[in-house]
C-alpha cells in the first residue's frame, strides 16, 4: 500500500478510529455540511410532527380563500382549493421526503454495488450488465412505472422501485467510468496481492477513490425525484390525493402560475431547501471520504 | 480498438433484440386501451371490443410478439402510428430534426457554459467565485424547468416581445427559450461535476509535478489538469446527449414543439403501440451508439482504459 | 467570448423580429388548439384533438346548423322505407383538385370509412347503393331517433380520385371539397389552410360549418395551458376555446382581447356502483351532500352550471320541465336522513375513480370534502386517459371503484349520452358501466332510445332520477377567448372553434 | 554566501480549524556542488521543506509566515511568481517520493520530459523531443518508450522518467525527496547511482531529503536531522556519523542493523512522533528521549555550536556524554 508510507506534512496518525469513524470526525468538523444536515433533520422532524404541528387541517377547502394570497393567517397564502399552504408543505414532507430520500438512497445502493461489479471485474461481467443497463435504459421511465404498477400493484414500495429504477444506469455508468480509471492503480494491485477481500479491495480502496462524481450525481439528482413522484399518482402510484406531496402542489398550481405564482414557489422553495441541504452535506461526505484530503 | 468497436457493435445485435422483447412485454403488460384513444370518448364498450379485435389486440402474447419481431427485424418495418396514420420511422425523424437542434444547442451550452463556470468554481475554491457559482449551480438544478420556461416567455414574449412564446415556426428564434429553459439544469450539473473533478485532480501529485517544472498557472490548469478532470465528465455529457434525443417531453410541451419527446410520451398516454415500441427501439439504438461512443472517447483521452479495452482483446 | 455572444443573441432577436414583420398581417386568423388531431385523414376515429380541426377540413353530408339539420354536400333527402333513404347531391361539387363529386364517391366514403372501423357507428349502415350520378341510397339495418341524422353527420366526404391519389390515406394532406385546403401540416405544431379559391357553393346556400370569411387559417397546437394565455396575450394566436377559467378575467373587457362564453355539450356526472352501493337511498344520500355550487367555483372558476339530468339542456330531446324540477340540490337535512335510512354510518369509505385533469382532481377533492363532513372517507383514484378508459368499461375492474366520476356529450341527442353508460346493450357484459342489470331502466331507456318523445325522455330521466344510478353535476361551458381581430366567434354544434365562420 | 541559504522558515498548515505546525525556524546554507541531506522520519517536515524552496505548497492550506530562502542571492519568498516559473525546472528541480502518482497518467512520458525542455531551453518542439529522448537514453531507457504512456512503465522506470524530467534543464540545485523510498532495493541502488553520477556531472548541488542513512551516507555532504519540523542536529557527513549527540540522532543509528555487532535486534525509538498541531513544550523530542529530564520541558531549546560546525539543539549533552562513557 504505497500510498500509506506517504511522507505527509502533518501526520495524525495517533487516532485510530475505523475508516468509516474517521469520515464522521471530518464530517463532524465540516460547518457547511453540519448545517445541511442539521436542516435536514429538522425538515424530518417536520415531517414526523407535523399531523400535530400543522396551522391548519391540510385538507380543509374553503371557497373564501381561494387563491389567498400570503398574509399573516395564511403565511404562504391557500391554494385553488382554499387550503392552506404552509400546512400542505409540512405535511408534504412526509412523502416527499420519504419518497425522495428512499428512492435516491435505493438507486444509489444498488447502483454503487453493480457499478463497483462491473468497474471492477471489468470483461464478460461489466459487457453483459451494461448491455443490460442499455436495453433497461432504453425503456421510458413512464412506461416502466406503469408495468411496475400493473404487474405489482401500487404501494409505497413499488413507487419507490419505479422511482429509482431510472436512477440506477447513471449512477453504474458514472463509477465505471471512474473505477475504470483507477482500477489499474498501483495500490489496489498492491491490496489485492495482501489478500484483501474483494469486498474491502472494493469498499476501502476503490470506492472510496471513485465515488465523488456519484455523491454529486445523486445530491443534485434528490430534486428531481421528487418532482417525478408527482406524476406517477396518475397510474396508481405516489400518493393520491388530497395527501399533499410537493411535486403534485407544483403541478397542481403549474397551471396558475403566472396567476397566483404564490401556488407553485413555495412548494418549489422547499425542493430547492432539501436539494440544497442534501448537496451540503454531499460534499462534505465527499471532502470527508476523498483519501487525499486525509491527514 | 477496431475490434473493440466491432464486438461492441456486435454486441448491439441482441441489446436490440432484448429492448424489443423488454418493450413489447411491458407493452402487454401495461393496462389500457388504444382503441379508446382512438375512437375517442364517445364510442360505446361494444364499439371498442370490436375495435380491439379488429386490430388483433386479442391475439395471444405469443402470437403477437412473433408478429411484431418478424416485422421488426426481418422486415425492418416499424409499423405505423395509430394515432398519425404516418410511417412510425418517418414520424420519429421528422420530430428528430427539432429534438436535435435543441439536444446539440443545449449541449453545447451546457459543456461551454457548464465547464468554464466549474473551473472557475475549482480554482478558487472556497472563495467567492466558488460561492457564487456553486449556489446559482444549486438553484439552476433545483428550479423546475417548468418554472423558469415559463418566467423566461413571460419576460421575453409577452413582456418584451422579442420572441415567440411557443411554436417552431420562427426558425432559430423560436428555439432561444427552449433551450436556455432547457440547459439551465445541465449547465449547472455539468459545472459541479467539472468543479468536483477538477478539485480531485487538482490535489493530485502529478500536477505538483506539473508546478515544480515551471509551467504557468494556466499550462497546469489547461493541459495537465482539465483533461484530467474532463474524463469522468464524458459519461455525464454522453448520457445527457443520449437523454435529450429522447426529448425533453417538459420543455416541448411548454414551448409547443413536435419533438420525439412529445411524440413518445402522446404515444404512451394514447398507448399508439407502434410509436412507443418502434420509438423505443430507435432511441435505444442511438443511445446505445452513443455510449458507444462515449466508450470511445474514453479510450481516446486515457490511455489506461484504451490498454484494457485492448487487454481484453488480447486475452480472448 | 461575452461579446461575441451578446452580438450573436442580438442578432438573432433581430432576425426573429424580422420575420416577425414579415408574416402578413392580412386577412389570416391564428387558432390555439389544445389537443393534437393527429392523423387528418378523412376515415379516423373522433380523437380529443381532431374534433377541433374537423369542419375547416371536410364536408359531410348534412350538418347541424345551430339547432337544426340542414345539407352540406346534401342537396335533398328522400325516405324510401323505414330503412331505406335516398340522398341527392349538389350536381356542381368539386374539390380542390378540381374532381368532381358523385354518389359513387358516397359509396366508396361509406364503404371505406365501415371498413376501416374507425367510425362505428357506420356499423349501422348496411349498404350505399349508387342510383345515379347525384343520387346514393342508403340501406340502414337499424334507425333510432336521431340515428338518421347522425349517420349522415359521421363521415367526411371525398372524392375517390383524391383519395386514392394521396399517398398516406390523406393523413397529412386531404383534398376535400370545404373552401380551406391544408397547405402546410408541421405534425404536433401547426396546420396551414388557405382558402380555396374555386369553392363549389353559392354563398347564400352556405351552412355556418362551410363558411369561409377569412383568407387563412392556422391551427397552432399548443398543449400546456399557461402557454396558451401567455400565446394570446402576445397576439401570437388570435382565438382559443382552451384558455382555463381562471385565466379568463385577464381577457374579459380588456382592451384588445374579448370572451365569449358558449355552452359546451359535456356534463360531468357521478356513476355509482350498484355492487357496492345498491341502496337508491345510500346514492341519494352522496347527490344531496355534494354542493355542486362548490363544485362549480372550485372546479370550473363559478362558470357552469348545475345539471338538471344526466347530460345537459341543450339537446332538442331535453325536456324543457326538468329545468324547473328540483333535482338533488344541496340538502344537508336529507342527506344525513337518507344516509341513516341507508345504514351508512361515519367511518364508511367510498372509492371514487376519475380520470386524472385539473378539473376532475378538484371535483373529485370537492366531493371528497363534502363527504368528508359526513364522517366519511372518499379514497381518490386518479387514472390517466388510456387507464381510465380500461377501468371504465372492464367488467373485472368494476370492483376496484365505488363511484365513478365521468364525463360525456354528444353531437345530436341526449339519449347518446345516457346510451354509453346507461344502456346495458352497449357492454360487453348485460348491465350498465354502473353494473345495473334492471329490467325497468333498460326496456325504458330502449323506448327513448327509438322514439325520444317528450313522454319517452321524461320517464326514463324521472326512473334514473329516483333511482339515482347516475347523478349529473355540472354542465360545462366554453369560453372563447379572442383577440379584438376576431368580432364575433362562432362554433359549431361540438362546441368547436370555426374559424372561417367567425367575424373579423 | 552561499548558493543557497535558509532562514527561520516556517511552514503551517491549517486544517479543521487547527493550525498545524509543519516546518518550524529552520535555517541552513547549502554550497554549489554539495549535497546536504534532511534527514528524519515521516511527517517531520522534510517534504514541506522542499516544496517552501520551489514554492509548491498548497496554498491554502499551507502558509509560510515567516522566513527568508536566498537562492543565488534571490529571495524566492519574495520574487514574484511569473520569476519563479523561471526558477522552477530550469535552476531548481525536484524529484518526487512517488513515481506511481507524479506523472500525468495521460500524457506520453517523453512529452512531459520534453514539455519542461521546450519551456526552458527556448529551443523548437522538435529539438525538445530530441532532446527528451536523449535523456530518456541517459537514465536508461531506449529513446523509442517516448511515445509510452505511464501506465506501460514499472515503478522503477518511471521514477527514471521523474529524474530525466528534473534533470533536463541542467539545474544548479536538484531537490531529491525520498527518491528510492517507492523503489525495489535492487533499483533503489541504481537510481542512487544515477543521481550521483548525473549530479557529478552537472555539477549539481542537491537536497536530499531521506529516511535512510545508508542513502545518506552515499550521497551527502552534511546532514540536517529533522524533528516535528526543526533541525536538532547538524553537521558533516563525518561528524553527524561518526559523532551523533542528540538523543534522536543516536536513536536513528540505534535502529540501524549493524551487521558487524551480535545485536540480536534493532533497538528502535519508543513511542510516536509528536502531534504537530500541539507539539509539547520544550524540546520537542523529550517524551520519548531516554535522557530527558525536567530540563527538557521547561524552555524552547536554541541550536548550539558544539564545535567545527557541528549544531546539536539538546541541553543534556554532558549528561549523554556521561552516561554513554558509563555504558563503554
Amino acid at each position: 500500500m504505497s500510498t500509506a508510507v506517504k511522507d505527509t506534512h502533518a501526520g495524525v496518525r495517533s487516532r485510530r478510529q475505523g475508516q468509516f469513524g474517521q469520515v464522521m470526525h471530518r464530517l463532524r468538523k465540516n460547518k457547511v455540511a453540519m448545517v445541511g444536515l442539521v436542516v435536514l433533520l429538522l425538515l424530518i422532524l417536520m415531517a414526523i410532527l407535523s399531523p400535530y404541528i400543522t396551522p391548519y387541517d391540510y385538507a380543509k377547502t374553503s371557497k373564501a380563500n381561494r387563491y389567498a394570497l400570503p398574509s399573516w393567517e395564511h403565511l404562504f397564502g391557500c391554494d385553488a382549493m382554499g387550503r392552506d399552504i404552509l400546512s400542505r408543505i409540512m405535511y408534504g414532507a412526509r412523502a416527499s421526503l420519504w419518497l425522495g430520500l428512499m428512492s435516491t438512497l435505493v438507486a444509489t445502493v444498488v447502483g454503487v454495488l453493480l457499478g463497483s461489479l462491473v468497474g471492477y471485474y471489468g470483461g464478460k461481467v461489466d459487457n453483459i450488465v451494461m448491455r443490460i443497463l442499455d436495453i433497461i435504459q432504453a425503456i421510458p421511465g413512464m412506461l416502466l412505472s406503469i408495468a411496475i404498477s400493473a404487474a405489482l400493484g401500487s404501494g409505497i414500495g413499488n413507487t419507490i422501485l419505479a422511482l429509482s429504477i431510472g436512477g440506477i444506469p447513471m449512477t453504474v455508468r458514472l463509477l465505471r467510468g471512474s473505477i475504470l480509471t483507477v482500477r489499474k492503480q498501483e495500490y489496489i494491485e498492491a491490496a489485492e496481492k495482501i489478500n484483501c477481500s474483494k469486498w474491502r479491495v472494493i469498499t476501502s480502496h476503490i470506492l472510496p477513490n471513485s465515488i465523488a462524481p456519484v455523491i454529486v450525481s445523486v445530491t443534485m439528482g434528490i430534486g428531481n425525484t421528487i418532482l417525478q413522484a408527482a406524476s406517477l399518482s396518475y397510474i396508481g402510484l405516489g400518493v393520491q390525493p388530497p395527501t399533499p406531496e410537493w411535486g403534485a402542489m407544483l403541478s397542481e398550481g403549474k397551471s396558475m402560475i403566472t396567476k397566483y405564482p404564490h401556488l407553485c414557489i413555495f412548494p418549489g422553495l422547499a425542493i430547492m431547501l432539501v436539494v440544497l441541504c442534501l448537496n451540503m452535506l454531499g460534499d462534505g461526505l465527499r471532502d470527508a471520504m476523498d483519501p487525499k484530503l486525509k491527514n | 480498438m477496431i475490434r473493440y468497436i466491432g464486438k461492441r457493435l456486435l454486441w448491439m445485435i441482441p441489446v436490440m433484440l432484448g429492448i424489443a422483447i423488454l418493450i413489447f412485454s411491458i407493452m402487454y403488460i401495461c393496462p389500457g386501451d388504444p382503441a379508446s384513444s382512438l375512437l375517442g370518448p364517445s364510442a360505446s364498450a361494444v364499439e371498442l371490443a370490436a375495435k380491439r379485435e379488429e386490430m388483433g389486440l386479442n391475439d395471444p402474447y405469443i402470437v403477437r410478439l412473433g408478429r411484431y419481431l418478424y416485422q421488426t427485424f426481418i422486415k425492418f418495418d416499424l409499423g405505423t402510428s395509430y394515432k398519425f396514420g404516418t410511417s412510425v420511422f418517418a414520424g420519429l425523424m421528422e420530430r428528430m430534426q427539432y429534438t436535435l437542434v435543441i439536444a446539440l444547442l443545449c449541449m453545447a451550452l451546457q459543456v461551454f457554459v457548464g465547464t468554464p463556470l466549474g473551473i472557475m468554481a475549482a480554482t478558487h475554491h472556497n472563495g467567492v467565485w466558488d460561492r457564487v457559482s456553486m449556489f446559482l449551480a444549486l438553484v439552476g438544478v433545483s428550479i423546475p424547468a417548468f418554472w423558469l420556461a415559463l418566467m423566461l416567455v413571460l419576460i421575453f414574449a409577452v413582456n418584451l416581445g422579442w420572441l415567440p412564446t411557443s411554436g417552431v415556426s420562427n426558425g432559430l428564434a423560436s428555439f432561444i427559450l427552449p433551450c436556455i429553459a432547457n440547459s439551465f439544469a445541465g449547465i449547472a450539473s455539468q459545472a459541479r461535476h467539472t468543479r468536483s473533478s477538477m478539485l480531485e485532480v487538482i490535489r493530485s501529485d502529478y500536477i505538483v509535478t506539473a508546478k515544480a517544472k515551471g509551467l504557468s498557472r494556466r499550462t497546469v490548469l489547461f493541459k495537465h489538469a482539465l483533461p484530467n478532470a474532463l474524463i469522468p465528465i464524458i459519461t455525464i455529457v454522453g448520457n445527457g446527449m443520449g437523454m435529450m434525443l429522447g426529448g425533453t417531453v417538459i420543455i416541448e410541451n411548454v414551448f409547443a414543439i413536435p419533438g420525439v419527446g412529445r411524440y413518445m410520451t402522446d404515444a404512451i398516454n394514447s398507448r399508439d403501440y407502434p410509436v412507443v415500441m418502434g420509438g423505443v427501439l430507435i432511441l435505444g439504438l442511438i443511445f446505445s451508439l452513443i455510449m458507444l461512443l462515449v466508450d470511445i472517447v474514453y479510450a481516446f483521452v486515457d490511455p489506461r482504459i484504451k490498454a484494457q479495452y485492448e487487454g481484453r482483446k488480447g486475452k480472448k | 467570448m461575452k461579446k461575441v455572444l451578446s452580438l450573436v443573441l442580438a442578432l438573432i432577436m433581430v432576425l426573429s423580429m424580422a420575420s416577425f414583420a414579415a408574416a402578413d398581417q392580412g386577412a389570416s386568423v391564428v387558432v390555439g388548439l389544445a389537443g393534437d388531431p393527429g392523423n387528418i385523414g378523412p376515415f379516423q376515429g373522433m380523437g380529443l384533438g381532431r374534433i377541433g380541426i374537423l369542419f375547416t377540413t371536410y364536408e359531410m353530408l348534412m350538418v347541424k346548423d345551430g339547432s337544426e339539420f340542414r345539407g352540406c354536400l346534401m342537396k335533398e333527402l328522400t325516405q324510401v322505407d323505414d330503412l331505406t333513404y335516398d340522398v341527392e347531391l349538389y350536381d356542381y361539387i368539386v374539390d380542390a383538385a378540381g374532381n368532381k363529386l358523385t354518389a359513387s364517391d358516397i359509396k366508396f366514403c361509406f364503404e371505406t370509412a365501415k371498413a376501416d372501423g374507425n367510425l362505428p357507428k357506420l356499423s349501422s349502415v348496411e349498404s350505399v347503393e349508387v342510383m345515379s350520378d347525384y343520387v346514393a341510397r342508403f340501406h340502414f339495418t337499424a334507425l333510432a331517433a336521431g340515428d338518421l341524422e347522425s349517420l349522415l353527420m359521421e363521415c367526411p366526404i371525398v372524392t375517390q380520385a383524391a383519395y386514392e391519389a394521396s399517398a398516406d390515406k390523406m393523413a397529412t394532406d386531404p383534398v376535400t371539397t370545404s373552401p380551406y385546403q391544408v397547405v402546410d401540416y408541421k405534425t404536433g405544431s401547426t396546420i396551414v389552410y388557405k382558402r380555396n379559391e374555386n369553392y363549389w357553393q353559392k354563398d347564400e346556400l352556405l351552412p355556418t360549418t362551410s363558411k369561409h370569411n377569412v383568407d387563412e387559417i392556422t391551427f397552432k397546437i399548443i398543449p400546456d395551458p399557461v402557454q396558451m394565455v401567455n400565446a394570446l396575450k402576445a397576439k401570437e394566436i388570435d382565438i382559443s376555446a382552451a384558455i382555463d377559467g381562471s385565466y379568463i378575467s385577464d381577457f374579459m373587457g380588456v382592451e384588445g382581447f374579448d370572451v365569449t362564453q358558449i355552452p359546451d355539450n359535456t356534463t360531468k356526472y357521478l356513476i355509482f356502483n350498484y355492487d357496492s352501493i345498491p341502496s337508491a337511498a345510500e346514492r341519494q344520500a352522496i347527490a344531496y351532500a355534494v354542493d355542486v355550487e362548490d363544485i362549480i367555483a372550485f372546479a370550473f372558476d363559478g362558470i357552469g352550471y348545475h345539471a338538471k339530468t344526466v347530460g345537459n339542456n341543450k339537446y332538442p330531446d331535453f325536456v324543457e320541465a326538468w329545468n324547473d324540477e328540483e333535482y338533488y340540490e344541496y340538502d344537508d337535512e336529507k342527506a344525513q336522513a337518507l344516509f341513516a335510512e341507508a345504514g351508512v354510518t361515519a367511518g364508511k369509505t367510498y372509492r371514487l375513480i376519475y380520470n386524472v385533469a385539473d378539473d376532475n382532481t378538484r371535483i373529485a377533492t370537492t366531493i371528497q370534502a363534502a363527504l368528508g363532513d359526513y364522517g366519511i372517507n372518499v379514497t381518490l383514484i386518479p387514472y390517466d386517459n388510456a387507464l381510465f378508459g380500461t377501468y371504465k368499461y372492464d367488467d373485472k375492474k368494476s370492483g376496484e371503484w365505488d363511484i365513478m366520476l365521468d364525463e360525456g356529450g354528444s353531437s345530436n341527442l341526449l339519449t347518446n349520452v345516457w346510451k354509453l353508460t346507461l344502456d346495458a346493450r352497449d357492454q360487453t357484459y348485460d348491465k350498465t358501466v354502473g353494473h345495473v342489470a334492471d329490467e325497468k331502466l333498460q326496456s325504458l331507456i330502449e323506448a327513448a332510445i327509438n322514439d325520444n318523445s317528450a313522454e319517452n325522455m321524461d320517464a326514463f330521466h324521472q326512473y334514473l332520477k329516483e333511482q339515482c344510478y347516475e347523478y349529473g353535476l355540472v354542465s360545462k361551458v366554453n369560453n372563447l377567448a379572442h383577440t379584438t381581430v376576431v368580432t364575433k366567434a362562432a362554433t359549431c354544434f361540438r362546441g368547436q372553434i370555426l374559424p372561417g365562420a367567425c367575424e373579423y | 554566501m552561499a548558493m543557497l541559504s535558509v532562514k527561520n522558515l516556517t511552514v503551517e498548515y491549517t486544517s479543521e480549524g487547527e493550525v498545524i505546525h509543519a516546518v518550524n525556524n529552520v535555517s541552513f546554507d547549502l554550497e554549489k556542488g554539495q549535497t546536504i541531506g534532511l534527514v528524519g522520519e515521516t511527517g517531520a517536515g522534510k517534504t514541506s521543506i522542499a516544496r517552501a524552496i520551489l514554492r509548491i505548497l498548497p496554498e491554502p492550506p499551507a502558509r509560510v509566515p515567516n522566513g527568508e530562502i536566498f537562492f543565488e542571492g534571490k529571495d524566492l519568498l519574495k520574487i514574484r511568481e511569473e520569476d519563479m516559473q523561471k526558477i522552477r525546472g530550469k535552476e531548481i528541480s525536484m524529484i518526487f517520493q512517488d513515481p506511481m502518482t507524479a506523472l500525468n497518467p495521460i500524457m506520453r512520458v517523453g512529452e512531459q520530459i520534453a514539455e519542461v525542455i521546450h519551456l526552458h531551453e527556448h529551443c523548437t518542439k522538435a529539438e525538445s523531443v530530441e532532446e527528451a529522448k536523449k535523456m530518456l537514453e541517459m537514465v536508461g531507457i531506449p529513446g523509442e518508450r517516448y511515445y509510452e504512456y505511464p501506465h506501460q512503465f514499472s515503478g522503477g522506470m518511471k521514477q527514471r522518467v521523474v529524474i530525466a524530467m528534473a534533470l533536463a534543464c541542467s539545474p544548479t540545485l536538484l531537490l531529491a525527496d525520498e527518491p528510492t523510498t517507492a523503489l525495489d532495493v535492487t533499483i533503489q541502488a541504481q537510481v542512487l547511482d544515477m543521481i550521483n553520477e548525473l549530479k557529478q556531472k552537472l555539477n549539481t548541488s542537491m537536497i536530499m531529503i531521506t529516511h535512510d542513512l545508508g542513502i545518506v551516507a552515499e550521497v551527502c555532504d552534511t546532514v540536517a536531522v529533522v524533528y516535528a519540523g526543526e533541525i536538532m542536529e547538524y553537521g558533516t557527513k563525518e561528524q553527524i556519523f561518526h559523532n551523533p549527540q542528540y538523543p534522536y540522532t543516536i536513536g536513528l543509528f540505534g535502529s540501524l542493523p549493524d551487521l558487524k555487532s551480535d545485536v540480536d535486534r534493532l533497538s528502535p525509538i519508543e513511542g510516536l512522533p509528536p502531534n504537530p498541531a500541539d507539539l509539547p513544550k520544550g524540546c520537542a523530542f523529550h517524551p520519548r528521549c531516554p535522557y530527558a529530564s525536567e530540563e527538557c520541558e521547561k524552555e524552547h531549546i536554541e541550536l548550539k555550536d558544539i564545535g567545527g560546525g557541528h549544531l546539536c539543539r539538546c541541553c543534556r549533552l554532558r549528561e549523554i556524554a556521561a552516561l554513554k562513557a558509563q555504558e563503554v
